[in-house]
């Protein structure tokens, strides 16, 4: 009942700043969960999400879109940003990484433990991201390159516009393989896909996160990404598979 | 044949038991002849030729042409229109807007090889006077011209059964003329049962070999154009074939040679007609034609003749080639209608007010 | 679970149905002027309707955030006027949908209105009907099987409409996430049970909506 | 009313510079009267009341309709269409699809109480008979139905000038003949010029003030029915008013007192005639109308007479009020058509192969 | 960089047409049936065919996998005859094509044959032509605008067809990548030099096939 009068109370005292946080799809579950923990220590800030693949969102910002906070899944949409100098580049920071898995269907009669298995003859089609337009695709590359895999592979693997896409074909059992991020894995139909090995990748997979220049909301944004980068959403983010 | 066709004015009214908002029920027979269905507009010569051409499906009864039955409702037959071989002018012609003249009439000759069916259309567009509008549109085209163009594409593949709906209606005197000429020799030549709507008299009485009349949706009477149009059976079809003197009145007299003697109601007046069989102080209708009234100068000596009656000239109407002269009787509410060659009046001059005397020419008086 | 469907339904319904609006009434202004006028320039503007069809809608929809975004021209005159962003809202998933089921709406009436026979309209005239009289009275009722086509058409491309929606209205919960976008979250998020459901519910309603539209526009006989 | 209008066969035809397809160029007056016009099928009729009309626009001239300029190429007045406060009657009716007959009907009424439109519709079913299916669609007409009641539409807003395309092409003649009367009826009491097309000639005569004869695009011959149909301009003029019986023969006489003798071509027979102004060894086009011909029995002492010369009965068509006879005269190439009264043949029993007289009246022959 | 569009324009332009010649046929004679038969279950054709028009792209791709996939209830037929899978080769981008255009098609379609004037087709009937000669040279010709707008429609939904193409043909350099698919990599690797360059070509070429339909339809007068 306390706490019922203090918010009550907050509302009519201080106005309610609305910020808006263009975050990528993968992170639609943790996300939503973050947001009740955070409008509970943040009454006064109210936060919209907008998710969609990161290339989409890279590409509202740049058009200007009223954003505030932009959680890419890759460094290089943020990159690309930064070469605008369309975020803020005091407040970019990573917040969460992720890791790179090879999954097979779960009825493959394949024998793959690990990547090198598919340059066998009786693998067909190996699916990945594209390296253009999905992360992930572009962390197996680079991975696949550097294990030596990459040039006996180019030509067995299919590009996938994003991660979803990847998981679908391998749940269908149309490809053989297909390297997804684990937490992507983790959100297959039960007993469809069987986890084969975690991919070292060379850059480690983190997520940036950073403050729109246009902001018009700079301080209610930077204490949300203070709250993401806080202890407190580091472990919401944990339990939904990234790792810190 | 003998057939129904029932309309409703809403899909529904059938199965609510809703009387039907027309019906028709058409029952006659045509042989290898030129027949003109003739009838009141909307009395439902159309709906006959279009149950007989099998575009509409009818309620019931049969359509048998040359022994092939066309339809039959208890047999369930009924043969698709691509099969009766029919050459179909319809009402409105329907010519083929996406198509040129050359094309239009072309279309029904398939199977026809290319220099034969070359051959055909050059005959046809000659014989319908339409030589050089070859390669026009149909939009490109004058009313009576695309009429002579539907005209020439249902005569083309020399049907088997010509239904024609008003063909020469949108047509001038002089191609008219020709192509009734046309008509009647190309049924004589193909030996085919032809069908023609047409509302002129004229047409109807110099084409026809039989003439159907029909009003609202019944057969009313079957017959050559001279018993149909000299002897109406009913006042319906006076009243269509310009019989405009039409009375009711009392046989007073019955004679015993068959033929009675009417009584005008409204006066005193005695008039005699040929009648087969009447009876005594029975209402009987009766008219004459128009022609068949003599008109006389008033002249006492023929003052007292049967069937002769004084009357005033109320108007005087010019056609061209005969005048038409309304007459009031003495005591009588109708007007007499009387039609008179031009010649005669050479002879006779009479002038609206003018008094005469009407002879009612006993052999021509008509009884239903 | 009610939640995550009855927004995006409500908020479909409500964008497919303003759009759908707004693209018939345009569509058929524009479809009568292309069917009826001759014009220089004609081929162009039947170019630029045509056009948003053949992109790939993430492109429609990037030209528009473009166009609309702040420091677009469209949107920076808003803004200045008004201060406010069109961009992340449900109006401009209107505007998305309106753009790309306009050439649907146009072509179709075009061929409707060219295909209606012009001696209607001239009896029009000589009844001294004015030629706006009778394009609402004659014309477009006699064109209505086309027009109705094209409005189906719209409608449902409003309704299945996603790729330029995401660019420019955003996918924000509770906002402006429509149910195309939400099956695509669910689906991404490999949530399948809900994605059936809403496919499910988004089937069931653009039938009901298309079988309404029907019905309105066969009985406009005027 | 003078103007032109040019249709070229195609679009590029006049740019090219080539003659156009059909040309109209049409020069009359029309004072608030009922002018028929009348001409053979594609001579450009409607294409003249559509230019009055403002539905197409003339290549130049000018139209003037009681003062009011509708159209002057050199002025640059084109009025439009809704302007004109016209009635017009399409050829083929164009009424409504969509609207059911009171619609239809209603529809030029624009800016009427509820319950006058309602009124005048009344009074327009009742007046063209249609009273019963005012609830009907065009679909559900039959063909003079549908024309009715696109007379009905025309004639609802009472306009300032009638345009009617063949207005009762469909109908039988029970309605034919009433609405006749209608019309007449109407352009005495609203005063206004009516323009009607018929290929009728018992209607061209009776309804029109005077009749403009079209002849491939050009006006042949104005005046009233009487000038046109019993004296004919030209040749043209002559086929399209019935005057049947066309020869060219020389003067080979010419009296004094201003009448000359025409002496038949292959024949030696001579035949004399009232001729206004003629010279001597001209070649000249004479005619005669059927019905002006009188056909006497063999009799020797008739044989002798001025005009008079013998011929064989050919063929008897019967129209129904009267007969037409085809006779051939020795020696000439052409049949001479004669129509006589049926009552004629009660008198004179004639049949096919019957040898006979013909007399040519003199003062009904025409020259032009 | 002629390789990054000489190849995606071919491919394009490959699947485009023949998708566009299928759907117009398969298209006439649906709508063909439509608009002239009378049949229970009508509705429920009427229905399955505008279907993919309000489902988003994706997941009209993702029935499809699972109906063309190996173990889908037709790609196992197929497989199991012929060994061929059919997924993740530009033949299933043509019948990704051919399901979202075909609603576009059988609508318009439909609707211009239905307001062809039935007298016209009777006439054909008298004149001894079948119901099959007579659609051909007859209603067809008379519904060509309706059908045109059609095609017209179809062909540009089939290059800018991009969800669905996705999903069942996959993204193959030098295999599958049509020109929507590479627009939209290039905007979202932020390649916008390519993507501008892609689109311009895209819309060129779309217009000029238009441009040539028209032409050939509209002189079908047979
Ligand atoms: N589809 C329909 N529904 C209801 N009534 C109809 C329908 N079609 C025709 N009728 C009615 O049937 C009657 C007969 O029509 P039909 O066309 O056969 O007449 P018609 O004798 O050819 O007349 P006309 O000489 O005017 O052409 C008309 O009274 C008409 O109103
Ligand atoms: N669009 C056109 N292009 C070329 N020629 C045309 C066009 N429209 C009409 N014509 C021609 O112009 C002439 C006059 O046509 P119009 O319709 O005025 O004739 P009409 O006197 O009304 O004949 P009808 O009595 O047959 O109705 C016809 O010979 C016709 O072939
Ligand atoms: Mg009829
Ligand atoms: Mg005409």
């Amino acid at each position: 009942a306390d706490t019922n009068t203090a918010a009550d109370m907050d509302t009519e005292k201080t106005e309610v700043t609305t910020i808006t946080v263009s975050a990528a799809a993968s992170l639609t579950e943790a996300f939503t969960e973050l947001e009740t923990a955070f409008e509970e220590e943040n009454p006064d800030i109210d936060v919209n999400y907008n998710f969609a693949g990161s290339g989409t969102l890279r590409m509202q910002i740049e058009g200007g879109a009223p954003i505030d906070v932009f959680a890419s899944a890759s460094q290089n949409h943020m990159n690309i940003l930064s070469d605008q100098s369309l975020i803020g580049e005091d407040s970019r920071k990573d917040f969460a990484s992720n890791t790179v898995v090879l999954i097979t269907p779960v009825d493959s009669e394949l024998d793959i433990t690990g990547p090198e298995d598919l340059t066998s003859e009786n693998v067909g089609t190996v699916c990945i991201g594209n390296p253009e337009t999905a992360p992930v695709g572009k962390y197996t590359v680079e991975a696949l390159t550097e294990a030596g895999l990459w040039e006996e592979l180019e030509s067995k693997t299919l590009l996938a516009e994003d991660v979803k896409q990847v998981l679908v074909y391998v749940e269908r059992g149309e490809v053989d393989a297909g390297f997804v991020y684990s937490t992507d894995a983790a959100t297959s139909k039960p007993g469809t896909i069987e986890i084969k090995t975690t991919v070292p990748t060379v850059t480690p997979i983190s997520y940036p996160i950073a403050l729109l220049d246009a902001s018009e909301n700079k301080e209610a944004a930077q204490t949300f990404i203070d709250f993401v980068t806080s202890d407190k959403g580091r472990t919401i983010l944990e339990s939904y598979g990234f790792t810190a | 044949m003998d057939f129904r066709k029932r309309y409703y004015s809403k899909k529904n009214d059938k199965k609510k038991g809703i009387d039907p908002a027309f019906l028709l029920d058409a029952k006659f027979e045509a042989g290898n002849e030129l027949v003109v269905l003739f009838g009141r507009s909307g009395s439902g010569k159309t709906t006959a030729l279009q149950c007989i051409s099998g575009l509409l499906e009818p309620n019931g009864g049969k359509i048998i042409v040359n022994g092939d039955i066309y339809f039959d409702c208890h047999k369930r037959i009924d043969l698709p229109v691509q099969q009766r071989s029919l050459g179909y002018v319809f009402q409105n012609y329907a010519i083929f807007p996406h198509m040129d003249v050359k094309k239009n009439i072309a279309y029904g000759l398939k199977g026809w090889k290319p220099e034969d069916k070359e051959k055909r259309v050059a005959e046809m567009l000659q014989m319908l006077q339409i030589e050089g509008l070859e390669n026009n549109y149909p939009s490109q085209l004058s009313g009576g011209q695309k009429q002579r163009v539907a005209l020439a594409r249902a005569l083309a593949p020399k049907p088997d059964i010509l239904l024609l709906d008003e063909p020469f209606s949108a047509l001038d005197m002089v191609v008219r003329m020709k192509l009734r000429e046309k008509i009647k020799e190309i049924q004589r030549e193909l030996g085919i049962p032809i069908l023609f709507i047409t509302h002129n008299h004229v047409e109807a009485f110099t084409i026809a070999d039989k003439i159907i009349i029909f009003h609202d949706g019944r057969v009313q009477q079957t017959g050559t154009p001279e018993e149909v149009f000299y002897n109406p059976k009913n006042k319906h079809v006076a009243e269509l074939v310009g019989l405009t003197n039409i009375f009711e009145d009392t046989v007073i007299e019955d004679k015993n040679e068959a033929s009675g003697i009417l009584k005008l109601k409204c006066g005193n007046l005695e008039l005699y007609a040929d009648i087969p069989d009447s009876k005594l102080k029975e209402k009987v209708t009766w008219g004459i034609r128009p022609e068949n009234l003599r008109i006389l100068p008033l002249d006492e000596s023929e003052k007292n003749q049967d069937n002769t009656i004084p009357a005033t000239v109320k108007s005087i109407v010019n056609k061209g080639a005969s005048k038409v002269l309304a007459l009031k009787i003495a005591e009588h509410r109708n007007l007499l209608i009387a039609e008179l060659a031009n010649q005669f009046f050479e002879d006779f001059d009479i002038k609206v007010g003018d008094e005469c005397l009407v002879k009612i020419v006993k052999g021509k008086i008509v009884i239903f | 679970m009610l939640d995550q469907i009855g927004f995006p339904l409500v908020i479909t319904l409500r964008i497919a149905v303003l759009s759908t609006f707004v693209v018939a009434l345009t569509g058929i202004i524009i479809s009568y002027i292309l069917a009826r006028r001759d014009f220089t320039g004609k081929w162009l503007a039947d170019i630029l309707v045509t056009l948003p069809l053949v992109l790939p809608p993430t492109v429609t929809g990037y030209l528009l955030v473009i166009l609309l975004g702040k420091n677009g021209v469209l949107g920076n005159l808003l803004y200045n006027i008004t201060g406010w962003t069109i961009l992340f809202t449900w109006e401009a998933a209107v505007i998305a949908a309106f753009v790309v089921s306009l050439p649907l709406m146009v072509k179709t009436t075009t061929a409707a209105i060219e295909s209606v026979d012009r001696e209607y309209e001239y009896a029009a005239f000589t009844l001294g009907r004015k030629e706006l009289e009778t394009a609402l009275f004659i014309t477009l009722p006699l064109a209505r099987k086309g027009i109705l086509a094209g409005i189906v058409l719209s409608f449902a491309r409003a309704v299945g409409e996603f790729g330029a929606t995401l660019m420019v209205a955003g996918n924000i919960p509770g906002r402006t996430n429509t149910m195309s976008i939400s099956i695509y979250s669910a689906f991404q998020a490999g949530n399948n049970e809900l994605a059936n459901m809403l496919v499910i519910i988004l089937v069931i309603m653009s039938l009901l909506s298309m079988a309404i539209t029907a019905k309105l526009v066969n009985s406009w006989k005027i």
